[in-house]
């Protein structure tokens, strides 16, 4: 067996154990020099980019993969000596979870370059790349499984590092708080999820998302299974930051790394998966998914309006771009939840799978120009040192390329042809239109605002007088704000590219649950 | 499976091109282009380079600091604004508290209007 | 009734964590709650998993006879050393914010709003 | 620092801690217990240490740069032996009933449970606990160094 052969047959363990062994070695190697750290850092994110690259080349080419730890061979889902239950930690990779590892690796990566050059001469650089990498896990690790319990613990994972990461910069004790107000409510929901978790364990025996699903779907939608849906769900929407529990999003964003505060948006966009997961493929078949997904809808319409507008009036710039990822998270959820509410009719193929496409194209490109805006913010803090706007002004005379990345990113965001945005928010307010006009409206004027209050940034960090001397920040950074502007600009005249291999896959996985369960419990290819 | 370098994208009533709105842009630069050709020649010195904010001659400082940038509509929207302030009062308590309320709200519908199909 | 009783402690124990964490005005006291929680959900996993006269799930010393279920004893364990991670964190946030705020009352560690 | 009493039941108790530490760490996978229990049950000696005789004595005995360090050799160990699997499927128990290092096959019917059996589930509760010791040890010396700085 060669080694592409053998990398290709375990890819979806790879994933999570290539960063989580470059995470336990970091601190070691940190010992030979902070050089060599940095070189072994970006080469295990690279390959985690690699491999979340081979998963989604895998899954459009096989269809959906199968991984069982510790089994043998590791496709044997269900060992004879079990009564028919999957036993064994299984990770299932479909196309909405290779989609979500994607854009986790990607950000990672992109954050590792950023920060070789951003947190140079801080203390404690180990523990921030162990935990960096630590945090690519917790989220790959959401994206890749299958079971539910090992849901939570990447969902932990997830969370104690970014948290970790949030209290990084000390910044007077400021930052820490956003990290405990993070962590006290991330560690609530982690513990209602587990039991959730403990209720459907009880009551089908099973911790296999599939298998669960499918005893739901024979047993009839109890009691039970509502107090868990409805743990769940809210949970996860609160963990991604949906209006009215988005409170943590502007502290934690807000006072984190600018590196560390586009991942942890990343990171909400895996809970935001998991969400999706939990809505369509576990409790799909059973629940009543019309009412499901209308409260998606509202909660997506409360985070559209209410984040841009709180967004208009901050003049902390990580703070205000922190309230525009809610307002993002809005658009997500509004477009899903389209999809979810018309499951199962015949509206979906009218125009619920075009919102689903669309919310979740969104995710993509939120990942590109929302990870690039929070990169240009953290290059203007590194190199004006304040992150309030009343402060700053004409740094467009010295910083050009950062000036033009932002104008890049807003742009973007704020849905201006042809970058990426635009085609996302077309296809959602096209679709959404459909179910209720009032709909496409409210994200209409959310995307008016948008524009505005990013025009306000421009205005008072990049225009005016030059009131600081300073440089173009350090060459890494630029790299790392120049891969996500290409993929903006080229998502967005070519959005076929990102539509027929990452988008239409995951959107047909998740409308999918049927086949995700046949896959699993036996049959299938 | 389509071709994902076709730059179009098809909606439920229309079509992006990406490719045609650059192509529109262009030309209608070069159509204010040619308007701006047509313009007076000989321009007038004068109060035209001079900076004027609300009306008043500005003295070289023309930049406006954030907080004050859309000023009316913060005005126009006190009240919003003043219960969304008071809403959010940065107290951990109250953040679990929002949790637990939307968890008993989500419950509640769902008991009482039935969560199955 | 009486088999009911390790779920009435769960819910009792549910709504001790949830009422220091809403009510009570000191960041330690609310990781004090998140804890109470947590013991009251590893409860719940454990008393879901027993079962009656059951010994533990141990083959090679095994007289016969039902065994507890000891996948629910093993997700306690992961989710107790997860809880432990989580306290050892959540109070070192809370020396840190003592040390740069000088107080632990919720009501004044609030340097972020708007 | 504590009275000469408390550091005097300290030192007698510590060698039984740790060893007893060890006994649960080694048959985590024939009783109840395993990696993470031992391991803290060690760091709880360390906790009586510190305890007992003070954080700044105990500051020059046991570096915080070891603790680390070992709980990054246990994870290392832990994930390794998970690598190694990895020709069959990652995780996988290929000492299991292969006559090497733990790889006897369990009896059947009651017995006292023999320590050479189970694979990997041995080699992985010990770097476990490797991890944990160093780990919670790691915890309790930066939260005594913090208290300390407080205190001033």
């Amino acid at each position: 067996m060669s080694v592409w052969d053998f990398i290709i047959t375990n890819a979806p363990a790879l994933a999570i154990a290539v960063p989580l062994l470059g995470a336990f070695l970091t601190p070691l190697i940190y010992r030979a020099g902070r050089k060599t750290a940095l070189i072994w850092v970006l080469s295990v994110l690279s390959f985690t980019e690699f491999l979340a690259l081979l998963l989604v080349y895998l899954v459009n080419t096989y269809g959906i993969q199968v991984y069982v730890f510790g089994g043998n061979p590791s496709t044997l889902v269900i060992p004879p000596d079990s009564r028919g239950i999957p036993i064994r930690i299984i990770f299932t990779v479909d196309g909405m979870s290779a989609f979500t590892a994607l854009i986790s690796s990607t950000i990672g990566l992109v954050a590792g370059i950023y920060s070789v050059a951003s947190e140079k001469g801080r203390g404690a650089q180990d523990k921030f790349f162990a935990l960096l990498l630590l945090l690519v896990v917790g989220m790959m690790g959401m994206a890749l499984t299958g079971d539910i319990f090992n849901f939570f613990v990447f969902l932990e994972i997830n969370s104690l590092s970014a948290a970790a990461l949030v209290s990084y910069r000390i910044h007077g004790g400021k930052a820490v708080e956003a990290a405990f107000k993070y962590a006290v409510v991330s560690s609530i929901g982690a513990l209602m999820i587990l039991f959730a978790i403990a209720i459907l364990y009880g009551e089908y025996d099973a911790l296999n998302m599939a298998m669960i699903a499918e005893r739901m779907y024979q047993t009839g939608f109890s009691t039970m299974d509502i107090i868990a849906m409805a743990l769940i769900v809210v949970t996860l929407a609160m963990k991604c930051g949906a209006v009215p529990m988005h409170y943590w999003v502007p502290d934690g964003y807000g006072e984190a790394p600018g590196e560390i505060s586009a991942m942890i948006m990343v990171a909400s966009q895996a809970s935001l998966y998991g969400l999706f997961r939990m809505c369509f493929t576990v409790f799909g078949l059973s629940a009543n998914t019309h009412s499901l997904g209308w409260f998606l809808i509202i909660l997506g319409l409360l985070s559209m309006f209410i984040g841009v507008t709180m967004a208009f009036l901050q003049h902390d710039i990580k703070r205000l771009m922190a309230y525009h990822s809610v307002s993002q998270t809005g658009y997500m959820l509004l477009g899903v939840g389209v999809g979810l509410a018309t499951l199962g009719t015949s509206a979906f193929n009218q125009y619920g799978l075009f919102a689903m496409e669309g919310g979740i194209f969104h995710i993509l490109n939120n990942m590109l120009y929302k990870g690039l805006l929070f990169l240009t913010a953290g290059a203007i803090i590194y190199r004006v040192g304040t992150s309030d706007l009343n402060k700053m002004g004409g740094l467009a005379h010295s910083m050009k390329f950062t000036a033009i990345f932002y104008l890049i990113g807003a742009l973007a965001i704020a849905g201006i042809p042809p970058f990426n945005g635009f085609v996302s928010k077309l296809m959602i307010y096209e679709s959404v239109y459909q179910l209720n006009p009032f709909l496409a409206v409210v994200a209409a004027i959310v995307s008016m605002l948008t524009l505005a209050s990013f025009l306000k940034v421009f205005h008072s960090a990049f225009m005016g007088p030059k009131l600081y001397n300073v440089k173009e920040v350090p060459k890494s950074m630029l790299i790392a704000m120049g891969i996500l502007s290409f993929f903006i600009v080229l998502f967005g005249i070519f959005p076929n590219i990102a539509m027929t291999y990452l988008v239409a896959p995951a959107a047909h996985a998740l409308a999918d649950p049927v086949g995700y369960i046949t896959r699993v419990l036996g049959g299938g290819p | 499976m389509m071709n994902p370098f076709n730059p179009s994208i098809s909606t439920p009533s229309g079509i992006w091109n990406p490719l045609v709105w650059i192509l529109v842009f262009l030309l209608s630069l070069l159509i204010a282009y040619a308007i701006y050709l047509k313009g007076e020649k000989q321009r007038k010195k004068g109060m035209q380079e001079e900076i004027f904010l609300s009306g008043n001659k500005a003295d070289g400082n023309t930049h406006i600091k954030a907080s004050n940038i859309g000023w009316g509509y913060l005005e126009a929207m006190k009240g919003y604004y003043k219960l969304m302030r008071d809403i959010h009062t940065g107290i951990i308590n109250d953040y679990v508290g929002w949790f637990l309320g939307v968890l008993a709200t989500m419950l509640l519908i769902f008991l009482f209007w039935g969560g199955a199909q | 009734m009486i088999f009911n009783a390790p779920f009435i402690s769960v819910m009792i124990l549910v709504i001790f964590g949830l009422y220091a964490m809403v009510f009570r005005r000191n960041l330690i006291k609310v990781v004090i709650g998140l804890d109470i929680v947590e013991s009251a959900v590893n409860l719940f996993m454990v008393s879901l998993g027993y079962v009656k006269n059951g010994i533990a799930p141990i083959y090679t010393n095994s007289p016969g006879g039902a065994m507890v279920l000891p996948t629910p004893q093993a997700l306690t364990l992961t989710s107790i050393v997860i809880g432990v991670a989580t306290s050892a964190m959540l109070l070192s946030f809370c020396i840190l914010i003592y040390r740069y705020y000088g107080t632990l009352d919720t009501r004044k560690v609030r340097r972020l709003r708007e | 620092m504590m009275s000469k009493i408390v550091r005097t039941q300290a030192n007698f108790l510590y060698p039984f801690i740790l060893i007893f530490g060890f006994y649960i760490v080694a048959h985590g996978h024939l009783t109840p217990g395993g990696g993470f229990q031992g391991g803290a049950v060690i760091a709880t000696g360390i906790a009586l240490v510190i305890v007992a005789y003070g954080y700044d004595r105990i500051k020059s005995w046991i570096k915080k740069s070891t603790l680390t360090a070992t709980e990054s050799i246990g994870l290392l160990c832990f994930i390794l032996t998970a690598f190694i699997g990895i020709g069959t499927s990652f995780f996988y128990n290929f000492l299991a009933n292969s006559g090497l290092l733990f790889g006897d096959r369990v009896s059947y019917g009651v017995n006292p449970g023999y320590l050479n059996t189970a694979g990997t589930l041995p080699i992985m509760n010990l770097a476990v606990g490797i991890e944990v010791l160093g780990g919670l040890g790691a915890i309790l010396m930066y939260m005594m160094s913090y208290g300390k700085e407080v205190d001033k």
